[in-house]
């Protein structure tokens, strides 16, 4: 218990986060350095092209000082079908040094970012337009310098989102921990599971718990895993039989820490085996068929798919329900769904295999963050009506401000960089 | 120690990574930490590797049910070690591509693993047969509903379609059933996707605080040893 | 062992030889080494069919093909990721020497000591062979499911559901000119303007009663236990067209394996 | 095509064996439907064997349907069609063999399309095993349709690298970084076609055909969005329905299953009618697909006519 206090600070980082926000984003505005701009005149070199103009050079906003940004105006020219250039030469020189080539481009070229700069640099640039038998080049620009940028100022509404959805996670978890009881809905698929435990160890049959074919940096195996806690806690209890093989040896390490604290916790270590939990193959197809095999020939009462599915799910399921098992499945693939829901007896259906191991513990903190999901789909079903009316509206008569408003939400929930 | 270290492990590198998003100087720390998971997981397919020989090894000593099986995966797995690992039957150099043409390895890629691997997955026409027929079952409104997109899909994505209701006139053409089909997978299914898709990405969200936080704490196991 | 599985055993084989020898006998003087291919395609064939014996019931074929995959496949993947991930992209960050052995690019970099830091971790997961030890390959996990966490928060956020929601912002009416146009040309083709309004219509709806299906914090009853009943609808409709569009590419898959056991192994001219 | 020029009655083989094998499976779709009405279920095992010969009988009589493009698949090939000779396309081969059938004929005709209208080629994967996948366009598309494009100048193979999204996340914006060297190890620098590239966001295309994971929605999440760069795909049908979210936004075009990929191959027919002698291995397959759906619902008719008996039966008592 300990532990949580150390991970209090994270609202105190956040707020600290948005302070700085605020106090410095004045400032940096002010440090962004003008854009150095040289417009051209036509030049001397040009024999029988037109050389490319307005050759314009500015930071590449927002990155760590390593690229600069370059537009031109193509060559009078450059013509899709009918034009003399061939192609374009960009050359730069550092701190006043020799021009040499950075890059070369096709013709219709406008633009190109130079990355792998540094900062502290002086840069200066010139562009030349290229025909069978002639070269063209600009004028060159004013030396510039990278800048470094350490905030990310394209992404401010993706930070303002992401702190209102955690906020509100945490706001609900610190509720529920101060004891205020919750509300949640009953998920179908996790009420059954006791009682498919429980029938497994009737029939004196196992139980197999296939924790999909992800590894441990797929969210939806560490679900299964947090699921697998509480599943593997009933079967110790029950003294039921759980046999659980894997695809990933990471996926084997944590689920045999979980079943074991749950021996533990059950009180009954010595039942603990490490065999319990083996690794099969990497391979996808490889552990399906033996999957499959240990179905039809253990037969088990109870089978669990939870986690990350992709075509093995309907091989899976349906080789179980050739067995006569019960089936309790839950994926966040949308592509698998429909096959569990075919197939098994329980599907939990993308959101519920997260809220599932929140739900089966039952601890007030988990069933808050549950609480703080549901802001985040309040949020998302007050956006969409509000700028569905305003689509609409506009649809009908183009109202200024409707655009407007409608225009600043389309901005703030299509992040670009 | 066996705690509280992962826990702060488990804080600190979640809490970087959501606040490198942000800041570009570290804008490439999310890469480089994608690269450390597939160095670690390459050190997981040796632990991995271990296992599996070790559980076919005690079905072998110990003469458990279909023991002689467990001869055929050790020789495999050695056979293809030899191989890959080791390249035994590569006839190029230290940095001679693992899979070129004429090597052992590709050879018994080309010839065992191809053939296992695309005939279990050939499977699934079998299943996706049998499960259609036993799933399809008008049995409720749902499952009515079910049942006849699944129906209309299967008409539209065929040449079928277009001979059971190609005399459908231009001005009713939605009626058409490839029409129709279009038509469902760009509207109700992108609905219901869409929503999943909004549901996922908040349990994702919501999954991944109490990660950090420390809330969600079961693959550390207990507190023994 | 049975009679009979002896029996099929030694048809089996029989089978196996005569396929090898006729197969080997279509292939000389076409391409080298025709002994060798012509058992390689026999070999195909025989796990193509183990496999495929699956669906009538588990058998000794079965559990020879897929003992053989287990074996291969872990020991295909094993290697891979040596070759690919320790020589490709760790050893030219961290060894000079290691990198001339490996006649791989040398990469120097200010900050590769950085990446003795997976080494250290992956190190660490092996401790999971020791009894007294095991417990400090917890690290390793922690680190994983940390950088799991961390990297899906912000990227699930912005694509699944962000993105996600700007998409929806669809108008309710298309096209308008007005209701007197509207019934004028009301038609149901599906180009037609009726046709697109409807998409919006069911994409706006769809997707909020999906939500409110989604909803934990509240019992659906009343009017939101209909939109909820709504939401499954649509999910229902959702799964039943996903399903339906699959089943094309399963028999696809079928196409490839029966393809190969005809033109490639029985020779058919297709 | 000349069977309308011999006498009525002279049949060949092929007639023969698809009149033959129709035969067979209405038959047995008749006596499951009578056995339907005495209520008795149908074993997995028969509905195994009706799709295996559904699947078999046309593989061995062939029959071709003609296909007309679908807005999605025509957005593909339009984008392609729109861009100019000399722009640079990615192709990523995020597949298995496993997977192959369905998606190598895609693989195939878009690189046949971008190679016909002088468009530069980088060919990757994102799976291993998909190298193996572009040796085989390589010998049947490239090597023997185009014999005079030459390798590092129209296209390019940079292979596999470990790392799932986490590779697409370094080219986004450097791609020498993740591939110093082509496959054959001729180093970045000299490769022609990287001209004028650094990371994805000079590509003027980006197409990943596949099915799993990593594949094209990886390709949106890690490229397409942050760096704006186009990207189409070639996916399996599976995956197919759950990409309609990032259609048109966030994915140009998409060729969804087979269907999409004979789509595709009847388009490029159609307007390069040199390709008329190519390989179309998607329209062909059309053929049991056809069948195999016609038999999956013959199934899903005669499970509802007994499920409906069943009920009525239930309910009298």
């Amino acid at each position: 218990m300990k532990t949580i206090g150390l991970f209090r600070f994270l609202p105190a980082l956040t707020s600290f986060s948005i302070a700085f926000f605020i106090i410095f984003s004045p400032a940096l505005k002010a440090q962004a350095p003008d854009d150095s701009l040289s417009t051209t005149s036509p030049d001397a070199l040009a024999v029988s092209i037109a050389p490319p103009t307005s050759l314009v050079v500015f930071d590449y906003k927002y990155d760590d000082g390593e690229a600069l940004e370059l537009t031109w105006v193509p060559s009078v020219d450059d013509l899709p079908v009918v034009g003399k250039v061939t192609g374009y030469e960009l050359y730069r020189s550092d701190n006043g040094g020799e021009f040499y080539k950075i890059t070369e481009l096709i013709p219709g070229s406008n633009n190109f970012r130079d990355e792998d700069l540094s900062t502290g640099v002086n840069y200066v640039y010139y562009i030349v337009a290229l025909s069978a038998d002639a070269r063209a080049a600009s004028v060159k620009t004013e030396a510039i310098q990278t800048h470094r940028e350490w905030l990310n100022f394209n992404l401010k509404y993706l930070f303002l989102i992401a702190l209102i959805i955690s906020a509100s996670v945490i706001y609900f978890i610190e509720t529920a921990r101060r004891g205020k009881k919750l509300f949640v809905r009953k998920i179908a698929g996790l009420e059954a599971v006791d009682d498919a435990i429980g029938q497994a160890t009737e029939m004196g049959r196992s139980i197999l718990f296939i924790p999909g074919i992800n590894d441990m940096d797929e969210v939806q195996t560490l679900a299964a895993i947090t699921i697998l806690g509480r599943v593997s806690r009933v079967v110790a209890d029950y003294d039921t039989k759980i046999h659980m093989p894997v695809s990933r040896s990471l996926v084997m390490t944590a689920a045999r820490e979980t079943i074991k604290a749950s021996y533990m916790a059950a009180g009954r270590p010595d039942a603990y085996s490490d065999d319990m939990v083996h690794y099969v193959t990497d391979e996808q197809f490889g552990y399906v068929a033996a999957v499959d095999a240990i179905m039809v020939r253990e037969k088990p009462a109870t089978i669990f798919l939870l986690g990350s599915f992709f075509a093995e799910s309907l091989i899976l399921a349906e080789t179980g329900n050739s067995v006569g098992a019960i089936q309790i499945a839950g994926t966040a693939r949308p592509a698998q769904l429909p096959f569990f829901i075919a197939a098994c007896d329980f599907t939990l259906i993308g959101e519920e295999l997260f809220a599932a191991s929140a739900y089966l513990s039952g601890e007030p903190k988990q069933l808050g963050s549950l609480k703080g999901q549901d802001v985040g789909k309040a949020l998302a079903m007050l956006v969409i009506l509000i700028a569905v009316i305003l689509a609409t509206i506009s649809e009908i008569r183009p109202l200024e401000t409707v655009r407007y408003v409608l225009d600043f939400l389309i901005q703030v929930f299509t992040i670009k960089t | 120690m066996k705690r509280n270290v992962p826990l702060a492990i488990t804080f600190i590198v979640g809490a970087v990574l959501i606040f490198s998003v942000f800041i570009p100087p570290m804008e490439n720390w999310g890469e480089d930490f994608t690269l450390f998971f597939d160095i670690i997981a390459v050190f997981a397919f040796f632990l991995g590797g271990g296992n599996l020989l070790r559980v076919h090894l005690t079905k072998l000593s110990r003469r458990k049910q279909d023991w002689p099986y467990s001869i055929v995966t050790i020789m495999g797995f050695l056979l293809m070690l030899a191989a890959g690992l080791f390249r035994i039957g590569n006839p190029g150099d230290i940095n001679a591509s693992l899979t070129e043409q004429g090597s052992l390895f590709q050879t018994i890629y080309d010839s065992v693993f191809v053939p296992l691997g695309s005939t279990m997955y050939a499977l699934l026409a079998f299943f996706v047969a049998s499960a259609s027929y036993r799933a399809f079952r008008a049995k409720n409104r749902e499952a009515t509903i079910l049942l006849v997109a699944a129906f209309i899909i299967l008409l539209g994505r065929t040449p079928l379609g277009t001979i059971v209701t190609g005399w459908v006139p231009e001005s009713f053409s939605i009626l058409q059933i490839p029409n129709l089909a279009i038509w469902i997978m760009n509207s109700p299914n992108l609905a219901g996707q869409r929503a999943i898709m909004i549901g996922i990405g908040l349990g994702v969200v919501s999954m991944s605080l109490r990660l950090i936080l420390g809330i969600e704490r079961t693959y550390l196991g207990g507190d023994d040893k | 062992m049975k009679k009979t599985t002896l029996i099929i055993m030694a048809g089996v084989t029989v089978l196996f030889l005569l396929s090898w020898i006729i197969k080997a006998l279509a292939l000389e003087g076409m391409q080298e080494d025709y002994i060798k291919k012509a058992f390689l395609v026999t070999f195909s064939a025989f796990l193509t069919l183990s496999i495929l014996s699956f669906l009538y019931r588990d058998n000794p074929f079965y559990k020879f093909a897929e003992h053989l995959f287990v074996g291969v496949s872990a020991a295909f993947w094993m290697s891979m990721g040596f070759w690919s991930t320790i020589v490709g992209n760790l050893i030219p960050r961290l060894s000079q020497n290691l990198s001339v052995f490996f006649k791989v690019h040398y990469i120097p970099g200010d900050f590769n000591f950085r990446f003795y830091i997976p080494v250290i971790l992956g190190l660490l997961l092996l401790m999971r062979l020791s009894r007294n030890y095991g417990w400090i390959s917890r690290w390793s996990l922690a680190f994983i499911v940390g950088t799991t966490a961390g990297l899906n928060f912000i990227r699930y956020l912005r694509s699944d559901f962000i993105k996600q929601i700007s998409a929806t912002f669809v108008p309710l009416l298309v096209d308008w000119q007005g209701t007197g146009h509207f019934f004028s040309n009301l038609d149901l083709s599906a180009s037609g303007q009726l046709v697109m309004m409807l998409a919006n219509w069911t994409i706006f709806l769809g997707v909020m009663s999906g939500i409110i299906y989604f909803f934990f914090s509240k019992e659906h009853t009343g009017m939101f236990g209909r939109a909820s009943r709504f939401g499954i609808w649509v999910l229902m409709i959702t799964f039943g067209a996903s399903f339906g569009y699959t089943v094309m590419g399963r028999i696809s898959l079928l196409v490839g394996r029966i393809t190969f056991l005809f033109r490639d192994w029985l020779g058919f001219n297709i | 095509m000349t069977s309308h020029l011999m006498p009525p009655l002279a049949l060949t083989l092929v007639d023969i064996g698809r009149i033959l094998s129709l035969a067979v499976i209405a038959g047995g779709l008749l006596w499951l439907f009578l056995r339907a009405i005495k209520r008795k279920e149908v074993e997995r095992r028969v509905i195994f064997l009706f799709i295996f010969v559904s699947v078999v009988a046309p593989i061995l009589f062939p029959t071709v349907f003609q296909e007309k493009a679908t807005p999605i698949v025509k957005d593909v090939f339009d984008k392609i069609e729109s861009l100019p000779p000399g722009s640079v396309v990615l192709l990523s081969y995020d597949f298995d063999p496993a997977m192959a059938p369905e998606v190598q004929p895609m693989a195939d005709a878009i690189s046949r399309h971008c190679l016909v209208r002088g468009l530069k080629i980088i060919y990757m994967c994102l799976f291993a095993t998909g190298q193996g996948q572009f040796t085989s366009t390589l010998e049947n598309v490239i090597k023997p349709e185009f014999p005079d494009k030459v390798n590092l100048v129209d296209y390019v193979n940079i292979g596999y690298k470990a790392g799932n999204e986490g590779v697409l996340n370094v080219i986004i914006t450097d791609f020498k970084k993740m591939f110093p060297t082509d496959v054959d190890g001729v180093p970045y620098d000299s490769i022609a076609v990287f001209k004028g590239i650094r990371s994805c966001k000079d590509l003027d295309l980006v197409i990943s055909i596949g099915g799993g994971k990593p594949g094209i929605k990886e390709w949106i999440l890690f490229v397409g969005d942050p760096g704006n760069v186009p990207i189409a795909s070639g996916v399996a049908a599976v995956v197919a329905p759950l990409m309609y979210p990032y259609y048109p936004a966030q994915m140009l075009g998409m060729l969804g299953g087979i269907k999409g990929a004979a789509e595709y191959e009847s388009e490029l027919v159609h307007h390069y009618p040199q390709f008329k002698n190519s390989p179309t291995p998607a329209l062909l397959m059309m053929g049991p697909q056809t069948l195999a759906h016609l038999v999956i619902m013959a199934f899903i008719v005669i499970g509802n006519i007994l499920y409906l008996l069943e009920r009525k039966k239930g309910r009298k008592r």
